[in-house]
């Protein structure tokens, strides 16, 4: 089945992430994203899922850090790249769209500029031709009058267009990644699908990888062809996101569901795989009691997908 | 943009005659008087009937009602009075005094901002550190400081025993006499933006526009600079404008230890002598001087910060 | 604040040191730096309009008077006139005007004599100098308003004036001092106050507020030669330690010296040299309030005398910059009993006279004072633990200098530590004690003594000097057997110099006050000056 | 845990002044007043007097000990007084909003514009010097601050659920800003207020140099530092020891305040910084 499979664009392997050495977050994470997939990491808030985010961009705070395990992209390890190599990426190759888009652009700087700033920094151009790429971008993130808008500041937008601006921004570069960490959480209902769509076009269009971060199993399930499960700081679960909600094998994952509406089966993967966690299986319970159940799976994946 | 200034200078009103309210009130209500005063020295008793003579002139021997109607209606016409010491138009009292305390406050201000900026910055960058922890430790040292013992100290060190700079005196258009008054009296402000800048940069470096910045792939000078530099701006301006405001009321101790001819050594001695035309006026002032500062800051705070519109 | 120094130099207790050498000729041009210590600021660059010493300091360079003060002679003398003659009963003087030129141009003649003095008297105007001219017949008569000019000055042509005075006593007294000075008529007078243009030796150049007066010489000033100095700046210092430190640096010529840089200055090989010392005509006390029950005892006044130690006081506190009283009259007054004894340091004998007076067990009172370190609060700090082995509760009453004479003159005090004029006329001043004498005017302790009020009586009706002093000299052993006030000391005036400046007196009246026009400056001094 | 060795090292310096104040009776070896030896004024520290004696003989370490009761006092009492107006006027004006809340605005803008120490001269000019004057004098000019932090504190409050809530139950006004409201601005008025103490301290040394500060022979740091000002030469202990004992406490109270801050309220950092 190996020749089926392209290289993936992502590979994280046994990360864990922590405290000093005392206190992990992370108890060791493996998965893949290929090309032009959409994965979604799902799971509670607090489970672990927007540091992998942030790991995997090299942007954690302090006193976080990596502790353990491999993040390869494009088969380079991120872990061990110099620091202005890997910062070279950013941006510019693996993109992220945060939750907040209240905050989540300089007040104090126009639209256009904040843009224009992704074409000066790793593209080389100059201001001039940068904001004339920078309304370019924002007219394919379908703003409305992006030559004005692109001097307009962060606070004249309401928030569907701001998350607008942040997806233009981690598209400016055409990236091979990108990480969308909640992007439509903090949204109004009635703008997230279009900005979910938006999206998923702009990333199709391209070829773009995503690795969609959320709570919500409805966004994923409208987005994804593979979801992982996330609790307590460890993959419990990894599926096709049709199988998933038919066919969850974690009683987190059952959790998960039922605390939520079921929602059509609108499911527009292509490719299915099934990696079937035969622990989780049999786990009575969630995570902390049998971490050993887990943790060992993920790991074993790695000859498997890459074979 | 001219509305706002003009709505803010009308706003002013009300303050300033609370303030000259206060002054007057408090002033009527004060032991001894100018008159009083002319005998202080035990020297030179003067005469009862140029007493007396004084007391008409001046128009001590009205109500306090009627005083102050005069003083409010001769205001109106922006004319402050003649000052009982010196007998002259108050303003005229009041003018030299202006400049120097105007410079003094400013060089007090560039000391601060030009020590205590980069300071918190460099305790900022590394939080939690021995540095860190440090630095703070110095800064509010310099807050703590009893400024006439402090500006002694100057004296002493740089002017008597290095011999560098001069220990006292006004020379307008000199730099080397306005070092030590400003160090002494920026010291304050200086720990106090120290502390400012350090709390709004690690603030600012917190923000999420700054992870933003960082996920777009910035390095970190340039985010500094385009990114953290004018929001960190924002919140020490308030600090900067408050400081330099109030810079010409608090520099009384250092104007009459360095002999500087400030708006501050004016009113003591002036509050001395009970020449209470020229205490209020000296008060006008430099309630005058915050309150334009202030609208400055506002002003210049709706330049940096889009959010906010002057009108 | 330093203290107020002035007095009379008659006798030898305050003679220049011997740097002040003689020999030496003059050498013309260069500056002096001159620092005026009585506060940050002066009042008014017009004389007439302030009070105060430290414009006085100012005022000498800018100004001449009718009379000055000779300190060697320690007496008046002409010097705006070239004589006078006394008329047989000894009141009308007529003076022959010198040839003396304005800073305008303008050229000094009788008229502008008679229009300085009846501006100073116009009632109208209330200029603190009216009370150097009150002498002058017919200033009472222009003060009350029933007359529109002095009737007691004449012009008897444009350089002769004649001027009637109603008493015997000789005008230079009055007519000397430096707030009553000769302006032109002719000069716009508003404008007195910022531009003044007066007959000194200096003119003004540049006057900074709450800073310096900066004078530059004038080239007509009437004195052939002088003055020696191309320029001269005044400095407006009023922190001692702050002119201790700008001395010390060399950035001021002269000082005026507290106790503690007099005693540091005097230990220190390279400035004891360059001192000036000056004996005063001040006497500072505490006055005891008769209103207080306690103090219309006599013993208990002399109690206090007894329980305070003030040679230690003097000593350790003042420095020895001050003499330890022993009556009212300082030392160098005529009138001084060298016979006298001051109360002795016996806290015994204080507790027995306060037995005897019943105030065995307590007696509170507080003291109003200033925070003047030589007759001020410092000095109170001291007599507290004093007086408490007594069975005296001292408290402070700390005040402003225009609170204190506020209070004192409206009789709103216990007892108050100040500085009075004691000198040089020992008839005048020790009429304040006189009965008849009001608190407001000097007699601030309400003294009320028949046998004292003779005296003085006595005193001014005797035409006999030896007589009159001698009558003076008992009224004051009176004085210092009645105890009206703590006496605690005449003071000492001390100023330090430079060694590049030559040509200081040991003014009497106020070492602060320089004849300007007589120093100079050697080629030692440094660059700055030249 | 950032920057707590600077709120361990405040702590121990209040408390060290503290104790220094509270056992000054016990620990002074002399009287700070009577005890005055004039014949042995301004001598070097020794076994008899650790910290030297001042200009009047006395003992420096028993007037500093002595001094540090004033210096609390007026640091205390001057901030309790800010804080109790400020809060007082603060929470009212906020909670009923209105008329009272402009003229409560307007006063604050008028004692911002104000120095303080240009108020507290006038203040002391009028009462004369003295402790109760000095109380007076710095707990009238400084509670703009606390006034506006309690102000916009009841404003946000004012309209949250529990605040509401207490309303439609039927409580008072008093008792809602009592009960609901009070609690939650103590933390930044208590850091405001220990800020505070250290400006009081210096304020009373500022305002002893005018000449206007605790009626001598009383000691206080403030007038012992005035004093000693024209001994730096020498007598130079007697005026190091007062003025070290300022700079501990104002230094102290101000690294005691940081901590506070940051404990309770970490935004607070940019707010009263």
């Amino acid at each position: 089945m190996s020749q089926f499979l392209p290289d993936p664009v992502l590979s994280v392997r046994n990360l864990r992430l922590g405290i000093g050495k005392r206190y992990e977050i992370l108890h060791g994470i493996s998965f893949d994203i290929l090309p032009g997939e959409t994965y979604g990491l799902v799971g509670e808030s607090g489970s672990g899922k927007s540091v992998t985010g942030l790991a995997i961009m090299g942007l954690l705070k302090r006193p976080l850090s990596v502790t353990g395990g491999t993040i390869h992209f494009q088969d380079r390890d991120l872990l061990k790249m110099h620091p202005r190599e890997r910062r070279q990426l950013r941006g510019d190759r693996i993109a992220m769209v945060f939750q907040e888009p209240m905050t989540a652009l300089n007040p104090l700087v126009t639209i256009g500029r904040q843009i224009a700033e992704m074409f000066v920094i790793h593209r080389g151009m100059g201001w001039p031709e940068a904001r004339r790429k920078a309304v370019e971008a924002l007219e394919s993130v379908r703003v409305p009058a992006p030559e004005e808008r692109a001097h307009a500041y962060p606070h004249q937008l309401s928030g569907g267009m701001r998350q607008r601006v942040m997806i233009a921004i981690a598209l400016a570069c055409r990236p091979d990644l990108l990480i969308a960490d909640e992007p439509t959480t903090a949204l109004d209902v009635t703008v997230q699908a279009g900005v979910l769509e938006l999206m998923a076009e702009l990333c199709r269009a391209e070829g773009t990888a995503v690795l969609l971060v959320s709570h919500d199993l409805g966004v994923i399930a409208n987005m994804c062809q593979r979801v992982g499960v996330m609790d307590q700081g460890r993959l419990v679960e990894e599926q096709d996101t049709r199988n998933i909600f038919t066919n969850p094998l974690h009683p987190y994952t059952r959790g998960l569901l039922a605390a939520r509406p079921r929602l059509g089966s609108r499911t527009p993967g292509q490719r299915s795989r099934l990696i079937e966690l035969d622990e989780v299986v049999n786990a009575k319970d969630r995570g902390r009691d049998m971490p050993t159940l887990i943790t060992p799976r993920g790991p074993q994946l790695a000859p498997e997908t890459r074979a | 943009m001219m509305r706002f200034i003009l709505r803010r200078t009308l706003q002013m009103i009300p303050t300033m005659l609370a303030v000259i309210l206060i002054i007057f009130v408090i002033f009527s209500v004060v032991p001894g008087s100018f008159i009083t005063s002319l005998m202080s020295e035990g020297r030179n008793a003067t005469n009862a009937q140029v007493l007396s003579h004084l007391n008409e002139q001046f128009g001590l021997d009205q109500p306090l009602p009627v005083r102050l109607w005069n003083y409010l209606s001769g205001l109106a016409h922006f004319d402050l009075g003649i000052s009982y010491r010196t007998r002259e138009p108050v303003w005229n009292v009041i003018e030299p005094r202006l400049w120097p305390s105007i410079k003094l406050a400013l060089c007090a201000m560039g000391f601060a901002a030009f020590v205590g900026i980069p300071l918190g910055f460099l305790a900022a960058l590394k939080p939690g550190s021995v540095f860190d922890s440090g630095t703070m430790v110095v800064a509010v040292s310099g807050l703590s400081l009893p400024e006439f013992w402090f500006g002694l100290l100057l004296m002493y060190v740089f002017a008597l025993n290095l011999g560098w700079l001069p220990s006292f005196g006004y020379q307008p258009g000199s730099i080397r006499h306005i070092i030590l008054p400003a160090i002494a009296l920026g010291v304050g402000p200086m720990a106090l933006l120290a502390r400012t800048t350090r709390a709004g940069v690690l603030d600012v470096m917190n923000a999420d526009f700054v992870r933003t910045a960082r996920a777009k792939g910035l390095a970190e000078p340039r985010l500094v600079r385009s990114h953290v530099a004018r929001n960190v701006l924002v919140l020490i301006l308030t600090t900067m404008g408050l400081q330099i405001g109030a810079l010409m009321g608090q520099a009384i101790v250092i104007e009459k230890l360095f002999s500087w001819p400030g708006i501050g050594s004016l009113l003591v001695d002036s509050v001395a002598v009970r020449d209470i035309p020229v205490v209020q006026g000296a008060v006008l002032v430099i309630v005058l001087w915050f309150l334009v500062i202030n609208m400055l800051v506002d002003i210049a705070y709706a330049l940096i910060d889009p959010r906010i519109k002057v009108s | 604040m330093l203290t107020r120094l002035s007095l009379m130099a008659m006798l030898a207790l305050g003679t220049a040191t011997a740097a002040l050498a003689q020999d030496a000729t003059p050498k013309d041009g260069g500056t002096l730096v001159f620092a005026a210590p009585y506060g940050n600021s002066i009042t008014s660059l017009d004389m007439t309009a302030t009070p105060h010493t430290q414009d006085e300091i100012v005022g000498k360079a800018l100004n001449r008077s009718l009379y000055k003060w000779n300190p060697d002679s320690g007496k008046p003398e002409l010097d705006l006139a070239e004589s006078v003659e006394k008329s047989a009963d000894g009141k009308t003087y007529t003076y022959k005007l010198r040839d003396a030129t304005f800073h305008n141009g303008d050229k000094l003649d009788a008229d502008d004599v008679i229009w300085s003095y009846n501006r100073i008297a116009d009632p109208k105007k209330a200029l603190p100098a009216a009370e150097q001219v009150l002498q002058i017949a017919g200033v009472a008569e222009f003060q009350a308003g029933t007359a529109d000019h002095i009737a007691g000055i004449k012009k008897i042509d444009d350089k002769t004036v004649e001027i009637t005075v109603t008493n015997l006593a000789d005008p230079g007294w009055n007519l000397m001092s430096n707030y009553a000075p000769i302006y032109s008529k002719d000069y716009p007078e508003d404008q007195l106050a910022s531009k003044p243009n007066g007959l000194g030796p200096f003119k003004l150049a540049n006057y900074v507020p709450g800073s310096k007066v900066e004078l530059v010489k004038f080239d007509g000033y009437y004195e052939t030669g002088k003055p020696h100095l191309a320029k001269l700046d005044i400095m407006l210092m009023g922190e001692a330690a702050a002119r201790d430190v700008a001395f010390r640096n060399g950035e001021i010529d002269a000082n005026v010296l507290g106790p503690v840089q007099y005693e540091a200055y005097t230990q220190d090989p390279t400035l004891k040299d360059q001192i000036l010392e000056v004996a005063e005509v001040y006497t500072r006390n505490i006055g005891f309030n008769p209103k207080i029950e306690a103090f219309k005892d006599k013993r208990v006044r002399q109690a206090i005398n007894h329980a305070i130690n003030k040679d230690v006081i003097v000593q350790k506190l003042l420095k020895n910059k001050a003499y330890p009283a022993v009556s009212w009259l300082p030392v160098s007054s005529p009138a001084f009993d060298k016979d006298a004894k001051a109360y002795a340091y016996d806290p015994e004998k204080a507790k027995a006279l306060l037995k005897e007076a019943g105030y065995e067990s307590g007696l509170k009172f507080s003291v109003t004072a200033t925070d003047n370190e030589s007759w001020g609060l410092p000095i109170v700090e001291a007599i507290i633990p004093m007086l408490a082995k007594v069975g005296v509760e001292v408290t402070t009453d700390p005040v402003d200098g225009s609170v204190l004479s506020d209070k004192i003159l409206s009789d709103n005090f216990d007892g108050y530590i100040w500085s009075n004029s004691s000198g040089p006329d020992p008839l005048k001043y020790l009429n304040c004690f006189h009965s008849a004498t009001s608190q407001s005017a000097c007699n601030y302790v309400k003294f009320a003594n028949p046998e004292f009020d003779k005296l003085i009586e006595a005193a001014g009706n005797e035409t006999d000097p030896t007589k009159q002093n001698d009558l003076l000299k008992q009224a004051n052993n009176l004085l210092l057997e009645e105890a009206p006030v703590w006496f605690f000391n005449y003071n000492k005036a001390v100023m330090a110099y430079q060694p590049w400046v030559h040509g200081l007196k040991p003014n009497a009246m106020e070492l602060a006050i320089q004849d300007y026009e007589d120093i100079w400056i050697d080629e030692n001094a440094p660059a700055t000056r030249k | 845990m950032s920057l707590r060795f600077n709120f361990a090292l405040g702590l121990a310096l209040v408390v060290l002044v503290v104790l220094g104040a509270v056992l000054a009776g016990l620990i002074a070896p002399y009287d700070p007043i009577m005890d005055a030896d004039l014949m042995n004024s301004e001598m070097p520290p020794s076994w008899e007097h650790w910290m030297g004696t001042d200009g009047q003989g006395r003992d420096v370490l028993s007037r500093v000990l002595y001094g540090a009761r004033v210096s609390l006092t007026v640091g205390l009492i001057s901030q309790l007084i800010n804080s109790v107006i400020g809060t007082a006027l603060g929470v009212s004006a906020g909670y009923f909003g209105g008329w009272w809340d402009d003229l409560v605005n307007g006063l604050t803008n008028v004692m911002l514009a104000i120095p303080s120490l240009v108020f507290a001269l006038a203040i002391m000019a009028v009462l004369g010097p003295g402790l109760p004057s000095l109380l007076l004098a710095l707990g009238l000019t400084n509670w703009s601050w606390t006034c506006r932090i309690a102000r916009s504190s009841t404003l946000s409050l004012k309209n949250q659920g529990f605040v509401q809530a207490a309303k439609t139950a039927g409580f008072g006004n008093f008792n809602i800003m009592r009960t609901q409201i009070l609690p939650n601005i103590l933390g930044p008025v208590l850091v405001i207020a220990t800020l505070g103490i250290g400006g009081a301290v210096l304020s009373e040394a500022a305002l002893s140099f005018l000449g206007v500060g605790i009626r001598p022979p009383q000691p206080s740091w403030g007038n012992m530092l005035s004093d000693a000002r024209e001994l730096i030469r020498t007598a130079p202990w007697a005026a190091i020891f007062p003025g070290l004992a300022i700079f501990a406490t104002v230094l102290g109270f101000n690294l005691l305040g940081d901590g506070l801050r940051d404990m309770l309220d970490p935004h607070m950092r940019t707010r009263t910084a």
